[in-house]
């Protein structure tokens, strides 16, 4: 007898409760561990707090969302010192479901679980640290929304998402969270819902996602029905042992999976959501583009690193991945040079961002691309951060209304050229760091492997730390040197919105210092205590040629903005056309990525197609059933029209003529009263017997 | 006794009550006849429970409920006569045509 | 208790509702509140004695048949009283008490017009009995039976209840209204494949030897092939239309749209949330454990036409100007994973059938509800003239915003597992079944998941989003009353409840699904 | 079995007796012209039928035809004359129609068909002559027929129902 109970009991099946240790740090440490569940759930419980009861407390909910990012923060922290003293690699599972068996293969199980290792901690300290920032920014920036309380409800479903998605040991759960970002982030870009564009963008950011997410699917269910386990650390286990299932299936598995990336990290082509999301409230664009969202295709393959690197697995997928990034890097750098949107400026370069960790990954360097990831999630949460400020200020989003700024905004002015220069890559900021360590992995592949892709996307990306430079120089100048062109009185924003701008300005100029080639390896370290780490490529010492080529392309692009865009901001816009008239309009216009994808897949699909499908159900479909009700219509008409009324009718009109008249005399015998009646019946019944006695 | 001495005398009562619903005017002599009849299927059961001789006494237990749905059937039928008499000033069935559509 | 595992608990299930149906039409029309209170009052006792059968059943056997009783019933046909429930009917069973309870809650205060309280939860609970025997019903001819009773209240619903707006029908020289169109269309659609089912049932009666409808001992008949060659083909083709006309599957489907569009709000709630259920639960009662070699046969041609259903459903639902006609073109998609997993004949793949079912049946039903309430509200199911319900009303718009989340299958939701694990299960089908097809279905699915999230999405967009139009502004449109809450809530919270902890249905088919692919299998 | 052998039976005596009794007896309720009289004259038919129950074993019918009927129902019958006010003179027209000899032939055709069948299908046979009692009757009724015994018991209430609502006096009229 098994009870109703029994649904309710984890881990049922004898010690289901498991925990898979590679490195156990026991002691206090492996308490941090085996707790640290609590992370992705307290930011859950307080979304369903903030909804409940967030409208009732005094500050509206938002210090229930705050509290949980603090302490994600704290725990993070606390974490990553744990594991910066002794290492640490460790996963519980606790069993939620199990199908039986699948047919020839293991049991089906669904789990729920964590894992803390030196990748994830690393992702858990960036979203808390700067989830932290964001959350105390958006205080002041969110002051007297309408939605307020739901916004950081959202916030913390959108934090909570992620975190999921970071702990997660097995791609279900993987799943789980990575849809749950991106529903949050569906309710946040479509915050300001009143207006249909924004809803459009949010929109357009989830079905995107939704489009790469079928490769993620399709990834997880190869990889999880082949190798008989969704639990990552056994789908790695399958690929060191070099699986030949698994490796029939790798290269499939590995650009499904890829393509589920490209979808949440905005490779080309999936990048077109990424700017149209900047219709969300700022803090949310800061969050979604340093830590949160964007960073979860890069954590993928980080997480499934070993299946890419390991040769008769995906390594072919590589190449794809290398590329993507090349192509992604410049051409949508390229873009941000025509942006007169300040945020959509970031947006881009955002994307560009992106395309150099997804090539690093392509490249093998894992630590390289998560390095860039990390510094890179400081500094842009930062320009996000001031970028807002700015908006806050002057109530435009565009450059054209600005000018002048420094003088009005000093913090904000000063945090964003701190931003500015870590994200161009100048010395010894944060960026230089990363993205340095990046082309020296792409020099490294181009010679042990990567051949003529990595060659060619080592130069992109050169050219692409130019035009980094070159383009946050144009938005330096444009926002805060020169006249003032905006209406009224820009103000430099509160204390609760500029002190996280210092906060994460402090992060950006220190945050590359833990990982100086041939100085510091820290953070290798970290990622290094992983549950499988297949070797990537790491720089010991700095690759003084790719430093010194960077740095001069940075300063060039600096140089080159200074030149254009400091003295004359007034007529900037004139200037692009001048300049680069063959390129502006296809810059202008994204490359008609998006005319592509609106006229060409997204139109037809809600007008023609969805028209002609319906046309077909309710023409020939249910012409067909029509078609059936006419004939039987049709066929009853001739049945009764001739057959019966002219051909059956005749007799029985004359039957009923007799009828009729033999009934007005019979009815005589009608005569209401019963004892006629009752006579008739008795007689009949006689007569009956005798008919029997007679005939029978 | 044969049974059907009883039988015969049966059909007789049956026979006279038949006669007498046929025949009378007033309403509660219909009834009084329609007693008779059922009297006369009473005998005939009890006859032929003695006939059987089964242990289970159908037909004894036949005639209790045949006494029973007739004193039932006296209770409604008196009930309506007077009801039709009260509407109508009179008790005779065959200034009843209702049944006449 | 033992007289209540022995048939009576199942009994009491099923047939109290048929007793208030009794016990109402003892009751004068005048007496709303008592009428009212007697209907719910027997939908709850149902839904009681469901809930003491749900405790009381044994997770650990749940392959075996249940609170089971075997009566003699109609001898000279060899037909039984023989019901049982297992896992696979427990919680499709619990679920049709459940939300028959709620549509009587709802109604409480939202009567169709015209208004006539009495005969309408007289149907409601008449339907409520049908459903409930389909589900527990171990005879053919039983199981039979029920499975067309529940015709007849909604043909009513939708022919009495309905939407009257007046359409124009090719072949006819006046207009006609909707909703007997709908009714009709529906009836006829159900029977003509009913009598294709009965047909196969005496198939199946004239072949086995001895003689029986008995489903256990036809299970038994089953696996032993006792049905093979062209005599079973055609036995399946036989069934096959009886249950895809109601499941139902492209393209057979047509019914469906008119039939939900114009029923009322209640009808539509039931015929989602448990009527479509009885078509696949049919197939994995049936169809699947009696005939397997030829479910095997024909299990591509499921899987193509139920990826067929998923994508054309979709599209279809891109083009819909109407809510109501949108939700129930959303259903062709649904139903469409539904069947996409049991034609995978796997494991994942029927209990994935059974979680997407129950899903299905929570999150469409709710969906209904809403857009029924907005169309009470609004007059009007067309989705151009709407926009800003949010604003207008929040927690309403707040609901249906969840609801629509859950329908594209966001995981934490109900609707992810049935989803996700229909495309598990196609990767990996039955060995000896089409790789080819399979996994082709399975992209395709996934791709008709993208689609889902789309038409779903516009829809909140147009409907709940944006500036209220002017046409409703100072018009008195109140948000979400008390009786509706008290139906929707509990949707609300099975949603979550199975999104979050899927075991619930998983723990108790788990058993039962490994049986059925067992016996019938040999997996 | 000659007529001899069966006159020269006591009880058979009896039976005659009882017989030509009730036979006049049910004569005189379907031919007099005084209602009362018909009402009094079932008394003495009735009793006669209870006689023959007690001869044919069946103490406890006869005791009921007793009480139900001579004791309940012809008292009910009384009563109902004198609501209907029906006539107790002598005036044959309004309480017989008109037209006898039809009636009186359907009524001797049926005694006809009967009385030949039953002859034909029973002959002579004898009657076993077992009594029994109230207690027996009492057991079958409360084990055997206690479905029937209930359904007859409802069908009394329903009737007693009816009754009262009917014949009640309508308060709006």
């Amino acid at each position: 007898m098994t009870p109703l109970l029994h649904l309710f009991a984890l881990a049922s099946e004898g010690g289901e409760h498991g925990l898979d240790v590679v490195t156990d740090p026991g002691g206090f440490a492996g308490l941090l561990a085996s707790w640290a569940w609590l992370i992705p759930v307290v930011p859950l419980v307080a979304t369903f707090a903030i909804v409940l009861v967030g409208k009732r407390l005094p500050w509206k909910g938002w210090e229930l969302a705050e509290g949980s990012i603090a302490f994600v923060a704290v725990y993070a922290v606390a974490l990553l010192i744990a594991n910066w003293q002794a290492p640490m690699a460790v996963e519980h599972h606790v069993t939620l479901s199990r199908i039986d068996s699948l047919p020839g293969l293991g049991d089906l199980v669904l789990e729920w679980g964590w894992v803390v290792d030196g990748l994830s901690i690393m992702m858990f300290t960036v979203v808390g640290v700067v989830g932290f920032f964001v959350f105390t920014y958006a205080k002041g920036y969110m002051e007297g929304d309408v939605r307020f309380t739901f916004f950081f409800a959202s916030f913390s479903l959108f934090a909570g998402g992620m975190l999921v998605l970071v702990a997660a040991p097995n791609l279900i759960q993987l799943i789980v969270g990575w849809e749950l970002v991106g529903v949050a982030s569906y309710l946040l870009i479509g915050h300001w819902w009143e207006d249909h564009d924004n809803n459009a963008a949010a929109i357009k950011a989830f079905i995107t996602n939704k489009v790469a997410d079928v490769g993620l699917f399709v990834g997880v269910i190869i990889l999880g029905i082949t190798v008989g386990s969704f639990r990552i650390s056994d789908v790695l286990d399958a690929v060191a042992h070099g699986d030949s299932a698994v490796a029939q299936v790798a290269f499939w598995a590995g650009l499904a999976l890829f393509i589920g990336a490209m979808g949440k990290s905005a490779q080309m082509p999936f990048h077109v959501w990424l700017p149209d999301a900047m219709a969300g409230p700022t803090p949310v664009s800061s969050l979604m583009h340093a830590a949160t969202m964007v960073t979860a295709g890069v954590y993928l393959v980080g997480r499934m690193f070993p299946l890419y690197q390991t040769p008769g697995m995906a390594d072919d997928v590589k190449i794809i991945i290398v590329l993507v990034g090349g192509a992604t890097l410049l051409l949508t750098g390229l873009i941000a040079l025509v942006q007169d949107d300040i945020k959509k400026v970031l947006a881009y370069s955002t994307l560009s961002q992106l395309g150099y960790m997804t090539a690093a990954m392509g490249a093998g360097a894992y630590t390289a691309g998560l390095f860039h990831l990390f510094t890179h999630a400081f500094f842009k949460g930062l320009l996000f951060l001031a970028a807002g400020s700015v908006i806050h200020g002057v109530h435009s989003n565009d450059m054209s209304d600005m000018g002048g700024l420094r003088r009005f905004m000093p913090s904000t002015y000063r945090t964003f050229v701190i931003g500015s220069l870590a994200l161009a890559g100048i010395f010894p900021l944060a960026g230089f760091w990363s993205k340095d360590e990046i082309l020296a992995s792409l020099s490294h592949d181009a010679g042990a492997g990567g051949g003529a892709a990595a060659t060619l996307v080592l130069w992109l990306a050169i050219l692409g730390a130019f035009v980094t430079a070159f383009y946050m120089a144009r938005a330096v100048y444009l926002t805060f040197f020169g006249e003032y062109k905006g209406e009224g009185h820009p103000h430099e924003s509160p204390r609760v919105m500029t002190w996280p701008l210092w906060g994460l300005a402090g992060l950006a100029v220190v945050a590359g210092f833990v990982n100086m080639p041939g100085l510091t390896s820290s953070f290798t370290d970290w990622l290094a205590s992983r549950v499988h780490v297949m070797g990537d490529h790491h720089a010991t010492a700095l690759n003084w040629g790719l430093a010194v080529l960077g740095t001069a392309m940075a300063l060039g692009g600096i140089a080159a903005g200074t030149r254009l865009f400091h003295r004359d901001a007034a007529t900037q816009q004139e200037r692009d056309r001048l300049r680069i008239p063959v390129l502006y309009p296809l810059l202008e216009q994204k490359y008609y990525f998006d005319h592509l994808y609106m006229n060409g897949v997204v139109g037809p699909i809600k007008g023609p197609i969805a028209r002609f499908v319906v046309w077909t159900n309710q023409v020939v479909l249910d012409g067909v059933v029509h078609a059936f009700g006419a004939a039987a219509r049709l066929a009853s008409r001739f049945v009764y029209g001739w057959a019966d009324q002219r051909g059956i009718d005749l007799a029985i009109n004359a039957a009923a003529a007799g009828t009729g008249e033999a009934g007005s005399v019979v009815r005589r015998a009608q005569t209401g009263k019963v004892q006629q009646y009752a006579g008739a019946l008795f007689a009949g019944a006689v007569l009956l017997v005798v008919g029997f006695l007679i005939f029978g | 006794m044969i049974v059907n001495q009883f039988l015969v005398l049966g059909a007789l009562l049956f026979s006279i009550g038949v006669y007498g619903v046929l025949v009378r005017r007033n309403a509660v002599l219909v009834l009084l006849s329609i007693e008779l009849m059922l009297a006369a299927v009473n005998i005939n059961l009890v006859a032929f429970g003695a006939f059987v001789d089964d242990a289970a006494a159908a037909g004894q237990v036949f005639a209790l409920f045949v006494i029973t749905v007739a004193a039932a059937e006296v209770g409604i039928g008196l009930a309506i006569v007077v009801l039709i008499f009260r509407n109508r000033s009179s008790a005779n069935v065959d200034e009843l045509d209702l049944m006449k559509w | 208790m033992s007289w209540y595992d022995q048939g009576w608990g199942l009994s009491l299930t099923v047939f109290l509702p048929l007793v208030g149906v009794g016990t109402l039409l003892l009751i004068p029309k005048t007496q709303e509140r008592l009428v009212k209170a007697t209907a719910l009052g027997f939908a709850l006792a149902s839904f009681a004695a469901s809930v003491a059968l749900l405790i009381r059943f044994d997770f650990g056997s749940s392959a075996a048949f249940q609170f089971g009783t075997d009566l003699s019933w109609i001898p000279a046909i060899g037909s039984r009283y023989h019901i049982g429930i297992d896992g696979i009917s427990l919680p499709l069973l619990v679920l049709s008490t459940f939300i028959t309870v709620l549509a009587l809650v709802y109604s409480w205060d939202h009567w169709p017009e015209p208004r006539n309280p009495k005969a309408f939860s007289a149907l409601i609970l008449l339907l409520a009995t049908g459903m409930a025997g389909t589900f527990v019903a171990l005879d053919l001819i039983l199981f039979f039976i029920f499975f067309e009773l529940v015709l007849l209240p909604m043909y009513f619903m939708i022919g009495i209840w309905g939407d009257r707006a007046m359409i124009r029908l090719p072949g006819f020289r006046r207009e006609v209204e909707t909703r007997l169109y709908a009714a009709i269309k529906f009836f006829l659609f159900t029977l003509f494949g009913s009598a294709f089912m009965l047909l196969g049932f005496l198939a199946l009666y004239f072949k086995a030897d001895p003689h029986t409808f008995d489903i256990v001992a036809l299970h038994q008949a089953g696996a032993m092939g006792v049905f093979d060659g062209t005599y079973g083909a055609w036995v399946f083709a036989a069934l096959f239309l009886g249950f895809a006309v109601k499941v139902p599957m492209w393209p057979l489907h047509t019914w469906l749209p008119d039939a939900h569009t114009a029923a009322p709000t209640v009808g539509s709630v039931l015929l989602a949330a448990i009527l479509l259920k009885l078509g696949s639960y049919g197939f994995i009662r049936i169809s699947l454990p009696i005939l397997p070699q030829q479910a095997q046969d024909w299990a591509p041609v499921i899987a193509i036409l139920a990826v067929i259903a998923i994508i054309y459903g979709s599209l279809a639902c891109l083009a819909q100007t109407d809510m109501k006609r949108l939700i129930a073109f959303s259903s062709v998609g649904h139903m469409g994973f539904v069947m996409l997993a049991i034609a995978t004949l796997t494991e994942a793949g029927i209990n994935a059938a059974v979680i997407g079912m129950v899903a299905h049946g929570v999150i469409t039903g709710l969906l209904f509800f809403l857009a029924g309430s907005m169309a009470h509200r609004y007059h009007t199911r067309e989705m151009a003239r709407l926009g800003g319900n949010q604003k207008v009303m929040p927690i309403l718009a707040g609901i249906l915003g969840f609801t629509a989340m859950a329908s594209l299958g966001l995981p934490g939701l109900a609707g992810f597992w049935g989803e996700f694990m229909a495309l598990l299960g196609a990767f990996n089908p039955l060995d000896g079944l089409s790789l080819g097809v399979f996994r082709t279905a399975m992209v395709v699915g996934a791709i008709g998941t993208v689609l889902t999230a789309g038409y779903l999405l516009w829809m909140l967009q147009k409907v709940n989003l944006g500036e209220v139009p002017d046409e409703w502004a100072g018009k008195d449109l109140h948000d979400a009353d008390r009786f509706e809450l008290a139906a929707w809530v509990p949707l609300v919270v099975m949603i979550l409840a199975i999104g979050i902890w899927p075991k619930l249905v998983f723990g108790a088919t788990e058993g039962a699904v490994a049986n059925l692919i067992k016996t019938a299998f040999g997996g | 079995m000659s007529f001899t052998d069966w006159i020269t039976d006591a009880r058979n005596v009896v039976f005659l007796v009882i017989a030509l009794v009730m036979v006049g007896a049910a004569v005189v309720v379907v031919a007099t012209r005084n209602v009362v009289h018909a009402a009094l004259t079932l008394v003495v038919a009735l009793a006669g039928s209870a006689a023959l129950f007690v001869m044919l074993g069946a103490e406890f019918v006869a005791w009921t035809v007793v009480l139900v009927y001579i004791g309940a129902v012809v008292v009910l019958f009384l009563f109902g004359i004198m609501i209907t006010r029906a006539p107790i003179g002598r005036d044959s027209v309004r309480l017989d129609h008109v037209r006898r000899w039809p009636a009186a032939l359907i009524a001797a055709s049926v005694f006809g068909v009967m009385a030949w069948s039953t002859t034909a299908a029973f002959g002579g046979e004898e009657i076993s002559d077992g009594v029994l009692k109230a207690e027996n009757i009492g057991d079958l009724l409360f084990s055997r027929y206690v479905i029937p015994f209930e359904a007859v018991s409802f069908v009394l209430l329903a009737a007693l129902v009816g009754g009262i609502v009917l014949a009640r006096k309508d308060p709006d009229r």
